[in-house]
């Protein structure tokens, strides 16, 4: 039997895979698919003090081995979430983590304050890294002191532990982590999505409402274990790793770059079962290899 | 909802560019209603990405059917499977059309424009079934995109045939053809499934003539769950404007509460 | 008949193609496929002042969709390139580009000095963005001050139109193309490869020799896309635009977002042909539209 | 070098994991050479991008084969491909064997393990044309390693096969048969291509028994062209080392000149 369980110092999980904010909706969606408690953890959607109507449509458009979305955060506000969704979801054995947003820096305050009151969650993900709400894409978390004000911020606003979401679109990615780990976040997710743009020749307008989206999935997947990579030999706090993530292996070679647990984002559209598959294939690569505790394979790259 | 990750193509038909595709998928199968659809994967690569949403055609027992027209890559590569090949489909996704008791003994009037008669058929079939009287209108430019008349001309109900080029049918646009047929016979209810223009021409004979109606719509999809809100659509409900879920919400809107993208 | 040219200023060419730096050797490995002078141009492969033995093998690893690469600009050095090559490709009829590189300011302005010196060329590219030759995939490219000085230092090299290549590895690719655009830069080239990293799983190793290397092919195409808008909105100069141009419509839709003309890399790997291709599909595209001159498209995005 | 975007596909064998494809395609074939390499595109999609290169195995006419294995993706998809169906193959590569006045009448080793024996097939063939005698040695782990056993037994020359477990023909490695061969009969030249240890190991002993030889080396390629500089490797040439690329200024070089990548 292999020991699968992560300990990321404020919060173990009984496996590294956790699904991603914004791809797993608030959970319930995948509930006929598949027992949510097989899950590390999961994200919920992003959420806002009130609730949003989001961007307007088409708001997806397909590119090569990837996906681009302009959603813009659509969602019930954190009081629905607390009341509707949070009861259902404490009563589940996976870590249940809600993902904060924040039109500017009171109000990610003022969503983590409110969501601390309520009992369920097992930490927040501070995401100050969405490319789809801001004029131009623009985001805190492409400077360093915008990332180290709003993470204070929501540090001193809540007592559950945080984990800073990063955004790949920046020239250095580690001095963002480093002013998170400065500021109190007890660990970093990277990546969200890089801003990207889509045409249709035909009409020669933007394939997205927005004209800007966030591109995820397989595509980005190299540079996202890049940043990965990049990060882990800087800080000191755990590192998420996310970005691609569709099969076992995408998992692990994450893991061996230098993150402590993924989380799978896209891939849950493309097939609803790859965060059970994942863990699964995980499971099986460790035992083959006779790996008795997974995380002995964080950072492990032979360079 | 199910993710049957080895669905069987059992036959596989076509003309020209629409393709019709049987599937062993018990478990779908038996939870499928009119009006459903199915969340299909084109191809076991990353490319193209997603799934492909596609109505329910026909279902019984065990089985399912898709019929659908080559628009892209995701049709193209479906349109190449054989029987014997596997399929990974999710599914059923969405809610259905209404199939009110009151229906009974009633006409009621299905219109596709094109590959928008997949869902109507299955429709058609349960109307018929529960006793309704369904009168369905087959539109398309000329008589290669009418591929399903003589499924329908075997299938026991009415149907009007139309074509814009007059090569078959009535010579003109299906939503006259059905605005003609409606002031006529006054039809209890009206489903519709085509091209947004068609719908919208549609929703306005409907609502002058005072007849209720529901429309399938189409948006691009992710995940068909209703998880990631990448299909929504600003619809009136109970008289707010609010963007609604196409895959969860819908994909059957009732006429009132459609805001036409031409409006 | 379409009026395929591009009046770039400082340069006619005869249509919007260009093959991409490192991915079309020194032209001469093409000519066995087709006449060069289909081209509307041809840049040629990084060129130091002295040859240069590149980065340690293996230098190449496929991504989904994409392929990354730390050649580390292995190539024979500008002298060689002057005696050797040149007086070859200077008898071609499609505008021959040489890729100016440079371990230090000093060394660009030594090497496009150098070529300015010989005739048959029509502009030099000075690249500043390549992610495999400093430690960390650190370049010029991402920092608008050190773009600004070297631009100006080589712009004072060299009486030849300079063409200058920005990286895609940085949080505001304006700020650099407006630095080039001070500094002197007759036009901007969009983008270079984006920093990457992959793992083979099984031996724990990156899968290439150099650890990190650079992103190229579709997979980046949203991205490179979506730089090209934003710049093409801030620079005075002209935009030419490149990352995953496989086919016409790619090209087509970088020129609806701004790019006067583009270059076509990774996909003369792909598809050798691919640059007549595109020249032929670009044509036939026009002429259905009813387009008379190609140019009217640049910039024109609905949005 | 021609690049063929409709090879057609006129044949295709399979054993196990290997498979051998023939293709029509006349430009390429006219100018082939045993040594010489393709270029071919797997998918007509962008997963996996990049093209395969394949060793020309045999070449007649206008047509030319090749013989692979099943190791990735790529190669998976190739082993899908049946007769009728067209591939875009660009091609002929690199340079070959030497192919010298000087070996008519003599003994030459052509030394393959695995898939390593795909260039040697056409090679022994053009030996044996120009009046040289070869005598090709093909390994494997085990007997379903040596599918090109019925073809090499029809050739005409001599062929010596080996397994490690000892399932068919000499018990142990290829080299250790070439070996003691190489002893007793003093070839006048060797050819080898297989596995990196494999080769190293021959080179080993081929510089022990002062026999000359060449080796074909592998690399991932890029565009195969010589454009790129991705497939480069470190090349002893008169007396300095350097990155050469194995595309254009191999795939075949002279043992002497090899770094092994063990060293
Ligand atoms: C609920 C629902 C049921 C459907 N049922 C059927 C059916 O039974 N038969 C049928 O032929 N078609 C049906 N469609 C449409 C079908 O999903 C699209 O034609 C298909 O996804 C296009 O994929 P592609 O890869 O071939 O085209 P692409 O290359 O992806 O795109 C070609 C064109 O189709 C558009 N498109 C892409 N995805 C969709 C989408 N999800 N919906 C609408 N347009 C899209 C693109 O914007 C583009 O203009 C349905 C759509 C929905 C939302
Ligand atoms: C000049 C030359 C001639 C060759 N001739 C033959 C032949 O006749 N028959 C045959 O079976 N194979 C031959 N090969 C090897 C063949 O090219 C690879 O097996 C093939 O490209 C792997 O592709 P894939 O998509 O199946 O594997 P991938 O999924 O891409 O990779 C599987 C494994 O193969 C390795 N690999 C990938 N590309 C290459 C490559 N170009 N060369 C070597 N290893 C690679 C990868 O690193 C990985 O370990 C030749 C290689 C070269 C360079
Ligand atoms: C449709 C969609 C919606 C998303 N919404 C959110 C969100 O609400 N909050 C967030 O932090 N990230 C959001 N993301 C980003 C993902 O969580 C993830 O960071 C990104 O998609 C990269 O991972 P992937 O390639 O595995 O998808 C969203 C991504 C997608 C595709
Ligand atoms: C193998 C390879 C070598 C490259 N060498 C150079 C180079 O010498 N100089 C340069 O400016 N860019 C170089 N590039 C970057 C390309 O010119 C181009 O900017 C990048 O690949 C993106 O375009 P693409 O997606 O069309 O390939 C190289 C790219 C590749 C793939
Ligand atoms: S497609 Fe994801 S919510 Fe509708
Ligand atoms: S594969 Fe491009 S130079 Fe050899």
């Amino acid at each position: 039997m292999v020991d699968l369980s992560v300990d990321l110092g404020f919060l173990k999980l009984k496996n590294p895979v956790m699904a991603a904010s914004g791809t797993f909706g608030y959970g319930l969606e995948f509930q006929p698919l598949y027992n949510l408690n097989l899950l590390g953890g999961l994200v919920v959607k992003g959420l806002y003090f009130k609730p949003r109507e989001g961007n307007p449509p088409p708001r997806l458009a397909e590119s090569p081995c990837g996906l681009i979305n302009s959603i813009g955060l659509q969602g019930i506000g954190v009081e629905a979430f607390c009341r509707e969704i949070l009861p259902w979801l404490a009563d589940l054995t996976t870590a249940v983590i809600a993902n904060v947003c924040g039109e500017e820096e009171g109000e990610y305050a003022r969503v983590a304050e409110y969501l601390s009151r309520h009992p369920g969650l097992a930490a927040l993900e501070l995401n100050i890294s969405c490319p789809n709400v801001r004029e131009g894409g623009k985001c805190p978390a492409q400077d360093p002191e915008a990332t180290y004000r709003t993470v204070k911020r929501v540090r001193q606003a809540s007592s559950l532990p945080l984990i800073t979401k990063l955004s790949p679109n920046v020239t250095d990615i580690t001095a963002v982590a480093l002013a998170a780990q400065e500021a109190g976040s007890q660990a970093v997710s990277l990546v969200n999505t890089f801003l990207a743009l889509a045409i249709d020749l035909e009409s020669r307008k933007p394939k997205l409402g927005n004209v800007l989206g966030g591109l995820s999935g397989p595509a980005i997947k190299p540079l996202a274990m890049r940043m990965v990579f990049e990060v882990a030999r800087k800080v000191k706090i755990p590192v998420i790793g996310l970005g691609g993530i569709f099969n076992y292996q995408d998992a692990l070679e994450f893991m061996v770059a230098g993150a402590s647990a993924v989380q799978v984002g896209t891939a849950n559209f493309v097939n609803p079962q790859a965060c059970p598959e994942i863990i699964k294939g995980i499971e099986d690569w460790a035992e083959s290899q006779g790996i008795k505790r997974l995380s002995e394979i964080v950072g492990s790259l032979k360079f | 909802m199910f993710q049957d990750k080895n669905a069987r193509i059992i036959k596989t038909e076509s003309w020209g560019n629409y393709f019709l595709l049987r599937l062993a998928a018990a478990e779908i199968a038996q939870k499928s209603k009119p009006g459903q659809f199915l969340m299909i994967r084109v191809s076991p690569g990353l490319n193209p990405l997603l799934r492909r949403p596609l109505s329910i055609h026909d279902c019984s027992g065990s089985e399912v059917e898709i019929f659908f027209q080559v628009t892209g890559k995701g049709t193209e590569l479906l349109s190449q499977k054989k029987p014997g090949d596997h399929l990974d489909v999710l599914g059923p996704c969405g809610g259905g059309f209404s199939l009110l008791p009151e229906f009974k003994d009633k006409e009621i009037f299905c219109v596709g424009g094109g590959r928008g008669l997949a869902p109507l058929y299955f429709l058609a079939r349960e109307l018929q079934t529960a006793g309704a009287r369904p009168v369905v209108f087959y539109g398309g430019q000329t008589l290669s995109d009418l591929p399903l008349k003589k499924r329908l001309d075997e299938a026991g109900w009415e149907t009007n045939f139309s074509t814009d080029d007059g090569s078959f049918g009535f010579h003109g646009l299906v939503t006259q053809l059905a605005e003609k047929e409606l002031m006529k016979r006054k039809p209890s209810f009206l489903f519709g499934c085509g091209p947004e223009a068609m719908m919208t021409r549609l929703a306005e004979i409907c609502q002058q003539a005072v007849l209720p109606a529901e429309f399938s719509l189409e948006s691009i999809m992710g995940c068909g769950l209703g998880a990631c809100w990448g299909c929504s659509r600003k619809i009136k409900k109970n008289g707010e404007i609010k963007y609604l879920r196409i895959c969860q919400d819908g994909p059957v809107f009732p006429a009132e509460e459609i805001i036409w993208s031409g409006d």
